[in-house]
């Protein structure tokens, strides 16, 4: 029954999402599942993602949503024992093709994660770090991309006397929004991001939204989000998880306001704030 | 525009360094395979000459005599007496050492101690034979005089003080690199820190505690100059630790620094108790990473 | 409904604070233990041998004559096989290590390899010596060299570094791996700028028990023949050349008493120079340490 | 002071020499026994040849010859003849040798300071001593009117030239007390018979001379009256049986075809005597040296 | 200024809590700061907390809200170079008196953080942890326990087929739940929470904010958070920190509807969703 409705999603968008349907895709995803082991943590996943646009990932916990979002930069390659089928294309390339290199996909695809992960080193080497692998070394544009980039995640006030100390002093939200900073450093075409606000406070979490605004005109984001009114704010699509399955995707507005599964609107209803 | 920058040199790095790495890895295979073939053709002719049921199940190890006789059981006792003499001293010390290091002292106190204890782990080991022979023997037998001057107590445990640095210290690396938001966990439950440490921390370092000791043990196995110097040269099967012994490395060293001709019958048994020895210690290393196996699957 | 009974819990509180306090008090003298038997030996070692210890001591060769004897030889000769093992070891150890925990898969070769590491820790060093004269001494005819010695050493303590490496870098947390690969890094790249960093404290670790072993060994020198008299200095690693605990080892054989005193002196100098090399990695070691 | 300069017959070649500057090296190893009076005579050669380097291993007799057979070394150091396996493998492998003696070692049996009752041993008693019988050996065993105390024997290590040589001139080849404390390490010995009333030893004369004060030297009744080892008694053969020769043993083909070899094998027979003198043996009667100096004068040929 | 107006709340409080101004304390703060090294992050703090009340603590990224709360139980003497002046009553005794036993005082006062913290043990391990180490050795009590806090934590029904495994097997979500009912099973009777919601769904976050009104019957409960709605919803007593320092405390629906102080105003109104 799900699958059905998958199918007739792309009449959906066409009809209801207007202009933003007409972008290029980026990604489009066909009959994606994974394992862990003998979990099926993704079932049949078809979804496409649009260039220039926010694309929200919404779902209760547990649901799929850090696993699917990080089969797109393939770093669920990490997690020992992962069995995927389908295939996920990237700019009409299959990316889950092993002859993809990673390296070169994840140069083209940010990813800011769920806990804050600075690396144990001072706040400007955080932040170059990206830079410096991919063979910038002229110490100037360095130091234009730490500014720019720690600008752009809200965090250069807090920081800009203490660039060179170690980063874990920093407050949980000052560590993710530097890991934020440090993604946008590599200056990436698609920037992933895992419940990137769940450690920050209101009025920094209201930045990134604004940045990710920001940003859409020149990149394509996908956020996956605990906080329905965020996806609801900065997203121009929303797909709802649950059990590893798309229960819908569909144009924001209508996921909100009219949604088709009576499961979303379950969701949906069951929220507050 | 930091695609376009990627050179293809870089990408060849990523093929050849694994398998430089691999190189690497592969010398310790090497060198085992250059171990056992050292010994094995001499093992060979000893066993040519010695029959290798007699070298296993004869309970006397007496090449010198004017009829010889090869038992290995006795060097092997004289080795893991020492063996577990100073496993009784290391363990405890050391990972008493490590906890007190890891949880309960400062970061100035821990930073002072630890290089300290590992100087104790470098001390030539003819340094500390000397210190076991005039100095602990003396004190023990002041304690217990029946103890011999020769004896297999008092180099058990100044081989145990040799290597508790090593348990000590790597242990004590294992316990640190435990994430602190675990400990913060138990320690909001209202454990004590020795709850903590004993229930939390060290389980999760499990792996790293286990190949610290079987590190430091296969060290006290493998120790020769300590045992030489206060063990005596005395082969015997006595589960007695007052009395002179001999372990499997000491022989080694006696005959291969000693007098016996080369082509000797005698010559060729140290291959033969090298081979022994060394065997010895695959198996205890086989066992340990079982144990350790086990312990793991619990967490 | 509580199922926890609150008095119980109390009442057992001063008994758990009290086993706390004692531990704490165990562990400490545990510590004490090691420290108390250094200075115990460090005192043995100074009263005897600092009449001996002065400049004489360490300009002069080795002598037949208590008082002409010297170290310089030897001073330098354990210098030079510390300059080949450091290197040696260290990078074998550590690839090894590395390849071990990134890159291995887990199949038969790898538990193979694993084993053998192990193994070898526990061969005795005499073993060493004996594989070292047939291949790096004969079979690679490098002679009695520096070269030959060093590499004997460095297979010795092998598998200290290889065991210390592997830990410390599973010990790096996998997020921070995670945040590398994310922007794009490849493996090597991750490896070397955020595991090695992060790992370096333990693998120092390693080093310092690896080298101090290295310098202390005597057994496996005799074996591949290296000479315990020499009254020159090698010039390059092709020379030959004798090492302190040999010379001290030889002293403490002598019959005359002068000599013990000479042997401590020696034992002095290798301490110092044991201290120093330990403490050039604590000091690089402690600017590494972090807890995550 | 320098050595060969006070011996006026060898003052001709030792000029010779030092006008002669020679290069290159020359490998010795062997004995531990040895290994003293090599290292006395390498330095001073040093000394007159600084281009020449000398070293000097200690890796045992058998070491030593196991070393020789493959050919590392010019000169193998031993503390007993070379054994019937070895010159066959020497055979084997065509290495041409020439045996040399550089001085006598004397050994010493020693008691306990304390022990008040005991001078002299017949070789007899010496045998009734050591040899092992099953029983525990009391002193009255020996002679009824010592103590009815149990002996503490203290030997070198089995494998050591010291005990070959009381093994086969004492124990004639049966077997040692089964209780005996054996050590590679003299001085270890030297301890145990300083600590142990009743305690009972041997090891060479060096070990006894440098700790005459703590030790008590036994007497040998050889069955010409006991004899005390002392300097004399062993260079003039009186303390008999147990002074025995040490050794090097030289590979004709070095000394035909190094010079340097050559030169330094000549200067270890100059110099051998006195400098095992120095460091605690007992050099041999003249004429001994001067066997050798011809022995060696046919090799140049 | 602040301290002017710090004098003046219990007026204030008094006027607007009504019946809940007359419970009992269980923490009163007075006069305390606090020094990371030379970095003075808490000012000055006056506060009282009161028994089977919420009381939540507001503020930016970086202002203290977690330093503040790990006082309260002294977690904060884990980091080295810390220094208080000032006390901290809890139920009449001053914690910071170094012969306050801390187990003691934790014991009584559990704590959920920030950031997930699962044992590196099997599930039903992290739960029975704090109860065998305070003596509990019946299985059957100790499977009562393991039971009803992690229906408290409304994380049973996902795990009770699996209690033996891992911890870390589980979801981000998941853990911190886990954690949440670790910190039930030992009774306490003060309950501090860091941001417990931040990594939570809704629908867990919901059962979460039932469950704390559902505690608060029982327990008394202080929470920090960046959610404004969560600390309107739930919380009797709101703080706001800004640099180290308490600008305004009162009682909720004063603190949101009619705050005293400019800052508090601008931060309230910068708030969404
Ligand atoms: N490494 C792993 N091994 C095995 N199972 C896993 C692993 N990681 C996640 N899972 C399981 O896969 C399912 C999906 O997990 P995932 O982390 O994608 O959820 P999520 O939607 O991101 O949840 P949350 O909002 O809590 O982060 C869960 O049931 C989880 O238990
Ligand atoms: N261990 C530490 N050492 C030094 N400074 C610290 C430490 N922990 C926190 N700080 C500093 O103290 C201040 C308060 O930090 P705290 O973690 O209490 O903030 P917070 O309000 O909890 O922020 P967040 O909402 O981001 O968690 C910050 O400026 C931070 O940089
Ligand atoms: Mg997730
Ligand atoms: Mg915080
Ligand atoms: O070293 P030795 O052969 O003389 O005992």
């Amino acid at each position: 029954m799900t699958l059905t409705r998958e199918k007739e999603s792309p009449a959906i968008e066409i009809d209801n999402v207007g202009s933003a349907a007409l972008t290029e895709k980026v990604y489009e995803t066909s009959n994606l599942n994974l394992w862990y082991g003998e979990n099926h943590a993704l079932k049949n996943i078809n979804l496409d993602m649009h260039q220039n646009e926010v694309t929200a990932i919404i779902g209760p916990s547990g649901c799929g949503k850090s696993t699917y979002i990080k089969t797109l930069n393939r770093m669920i390659e990490l997690v020992p024992d992962v069995k995927t089928t389908g295939q996920i294309k990237y700019r009409n390339r299959n990316i889950l093709d092993q002859s993809y290199k990673v390296e070169d996909l994840r140069t083209q695809v940010g990813m800011v994660f769920q806990k804050p992960n600075p690396f144990p080193k001072s706040i400007y080497e955080n932040v170059v770090y990206g830079p410096k692998i991919h063979g910038i070394k002229n110490k100037k544009i360095l130091d234009e991309i730490v500014e720019k980039s720690l600008k752009g995640a809200a965090i250069w006030d807090e920081v800009k006397d203490r660039l060179h100390e170690n980063a874990y002093g920093l407050s949980g939200g000052q560590q993710q929004r530097l890991c934020i900073a440090r993604c946008l450093a590599i200056e990436p075409d698609v920037i992933l991001m895992d419940e990137p606000t769940s450690a920050l406070d209101p009025i920094s979490t209201l930045k990134i939204e604004e940045l990710v605004q920001e940003l859409k005109k020149d990149f394509s984001i996908i956020i996956v989000t605990h906080n329905m009114q965020q996806a609801a704010r900065i997203s121009d699509r929303t797909a709802f998880f649950l059990n590893g399955e798309v229960i819908e995707y569909s144009d924001t507005n209508t996921i909100f306001s009219n949604p088709n599964d009576k499961r979303t609107e379950d969701y949906i209803t069951g929220r507050f704030g | 525009m930091i695609l376009e920058k990627k050179s293809k040199k870089k990408i060849n790095m990523e093929k050849v360094i694994p398998k430089l790495l691999f190189l690497t890895a592969a010398i310790s295979v090497f060198t085992t395979i250059g171990i056992i073939l050292t010994l094995i053709f001499e093992t060979f002719i000893f066993f040519d000459r010695v029959s290798i049921v007699e070298f296993f199940t004869e309970a006397k190890w007496l090449p010198f005599a004017s009829a010889p006789s090869y038992g290995i059981m006795p060097l092997i006792v004289g080795t893991l007496k020492i063996t577990v003499i100073a496993a009784v001293v290391a363990v405890p010390v050391g990972l008493a050492t490590a906890i007190f290091l890891s949880e309960y002292a400062s970061e100035k106190t821990r930073r002072i101690i630890k290089p300290i204890l590992e100087v104790l782990a470098g001390i030539p080991t003819i340094v500390y034979g000397f210190f076991a022979l005039t100095f602990v023997t003396p004190v023990l037998r002041d304690l217990f005089p029946s103890l011999d001057m020769f004896n297999a107590l008092s180099p058990g445990i100044v081989v145990g003080i040799m290597i508790m640095p090593m348990i000590a210290s790597l242990s004590e690396d294992a316990l640190v690199s435990v994430p602190k938001s675990i400990r913060e966990g138990a320690y909001a439950l209202g454990a004590t820190k020795l709850e903590t440490t004993i229930k939390v921390v060290l389980p999760a370092a499990i792996s790293g505690i286990v190949a610290s000791i079987v590190l430091a043990l296969s060290r006290a196995i493998g120790e020769t100059m300590i045992v030489s110097v206060a063990g005596g040269s005395t082969p015997n099967m006595s589960m007695d630790v007052t009395s002179s012994i001999q372990t499997m490395t000491a022989y080694i060293v006696q005959v291969s620094s000693g007098d016996a001709g080369y082509g000797t019958t005698i010559y060729y048994s140290i291959y033969a108790v090298g081979m022994t020895l060394f065997v010895f210690t695959l198996v205890m290393n086989l066992l340990a990473q079982f144990i350790s196996r086990k312990f793991r699957e619990e967490y | 409904m509580k199922l926890i009974n609150k008095s119980h819990v109390a009442k057992k509180m001063p008994a758990r604070l009290a086993v706390n306090t004692i531990c704490k008090g165990l562990f400490f003298l545990a510590t004490l233990v090691g420290l108390l038997v250094l200075a115990i030996l460090f005192y043995r070692i100074f009263t005897q041998g600092i009449g001996s210890l002065n400049g004489d001591f360490l300009q002069n060769f080795a002598s037949r004559k208590p008082e002409e004897a010297g170290i310089k030889a030897a001073l330098i000769g354990s210098i030079w096989l510390m300059v080949v093992v450091a290197p040696v070891s260290l990078l074998l150890g550590v690839g090894t290590a590395i390849y071990l925990e990134e890159y291995a898969r887990k199949n038969w070769i790898t538990t193979f390899i694993k084993v053998n590491i192990s193994n070898l820790a526990g061969v005795p060093s005499i073993v060493f010596g004996l594989l070292g004269l047939t291949v790096f001494v004969r079979a690679l005819a490098l002679d009695r060299s520096i070269l030959a010695a060093g590499l004997t050493m460095s297979l010795l303590v092998l598998p200290v570094i290889i065991v210390a490496a592997q830990e410390a870098i599973r010990a790096v947390p996998r997020d921070l791996r995670e945040a590398s690969f994310g922007m794009g890094a490849t493996k090597w790249q991750t490896i070397l700028k955020v595991v090695l960093p992060a790992a370096i404290p333990g693998i120092l670790t390693g080093g310092i028990l690896a080298l101090s072993r290295a310098i202390g060994e005597t057994a496996p020198l005799v074996v591949v023949g290296i000479p315990m008299f020499i009254a020159f200095l090698p010039q390059t690693v092709m020379d030959t050349f004798t090492v302190l605990p040999m010379q001290i080892y030889n002293w403490t054989s002598r019959p005359q008493e002068e000599f013990q005193q000479v042997a401590a002196a020696g034992i002095i100098v290798l301490l110092i120079l044991l201290i120093f090399m330990n403490s050039i990695a604590v000091i690089i070691r402690n600017k590494f340490q972090k807890r995550y | 002071a320098g050595c060969g300069s006070n011996d006026t017959s060898n003052s001709g070649k030792g000029n010779e020499a030092a006008s002669n500057q020679l290069k290159g090296e020359v490998i010795t190893d062997g004995s531990s026994t040895v290994f003293p009076i090599m290292e006395a005579v390498a330095e001073e050669y040093m000394a007159t040849q600084p281009d020449v380097k000398v070293s000097v291993g200690s890796s045992g007799t058998g070491g030593g010859f196991k070393k020789f057979i493959a050919g590392d070394t010019d000169l193998a150091n031993a503390s007993r003849p070379v054994k019937e396996e070895e010159s066959a493998l020497l055979d084997e492998k065509g290495v041409e040798y020439t045996e040399l003696k550089l001085a006598f070692d004397g050994i010493s049996i020693v008691a306990n300071k304390d022990n008040e009752f005991i001078d002299s041993l017949t070789v007899e008693e010496l045998q009734k001593l050591w040899i092992d019988n099953g029983k525990v050996k009391k002193w009255s065993d020996i002679r009824p009117e010592w103590p009815n105390e149990e002996i503490k024997f203290y030997s070198p290590g089995i494998d050591s030239g010291t005990y070959d040589y009381f093994n086969e001139v004492i124990l004639e080849e049966k077997p040692m007390v089964e209780n005996a404390t054996l050590s590679e390490d003299d001085n270890v010995l030297v301890q145990g018979v300083e600590g142990d009333k009743n305690a009972i030893g041997f090891f060479g004369y060096a070990y006894y001379s440098e700790n005459k004060d703590k030790l008590k030297v036994i007497s040998i009744d050889n069955g010409k009256g006991a004899v005390e080892p002392t300097h004399e008694t062993i260079k003039s053969g009186e303390y008999a049986p147990l002074s025995r020769p040490l050794y090097t043993y030289v590979a004709n083909k070095s000394v035909a075809e190094k010079e340097q070899v050559a030169d330094y094998t000549q200067f270890v027979i100059e110099n051998a005597g006195e400098l095992a003198e120095e460091v605690g043996y007992i050099s041999l009667p003249e004429e001994e040296y001067q066997k050798d100096l011809d022995k060696l004068k046919e090799l140049e040929k």
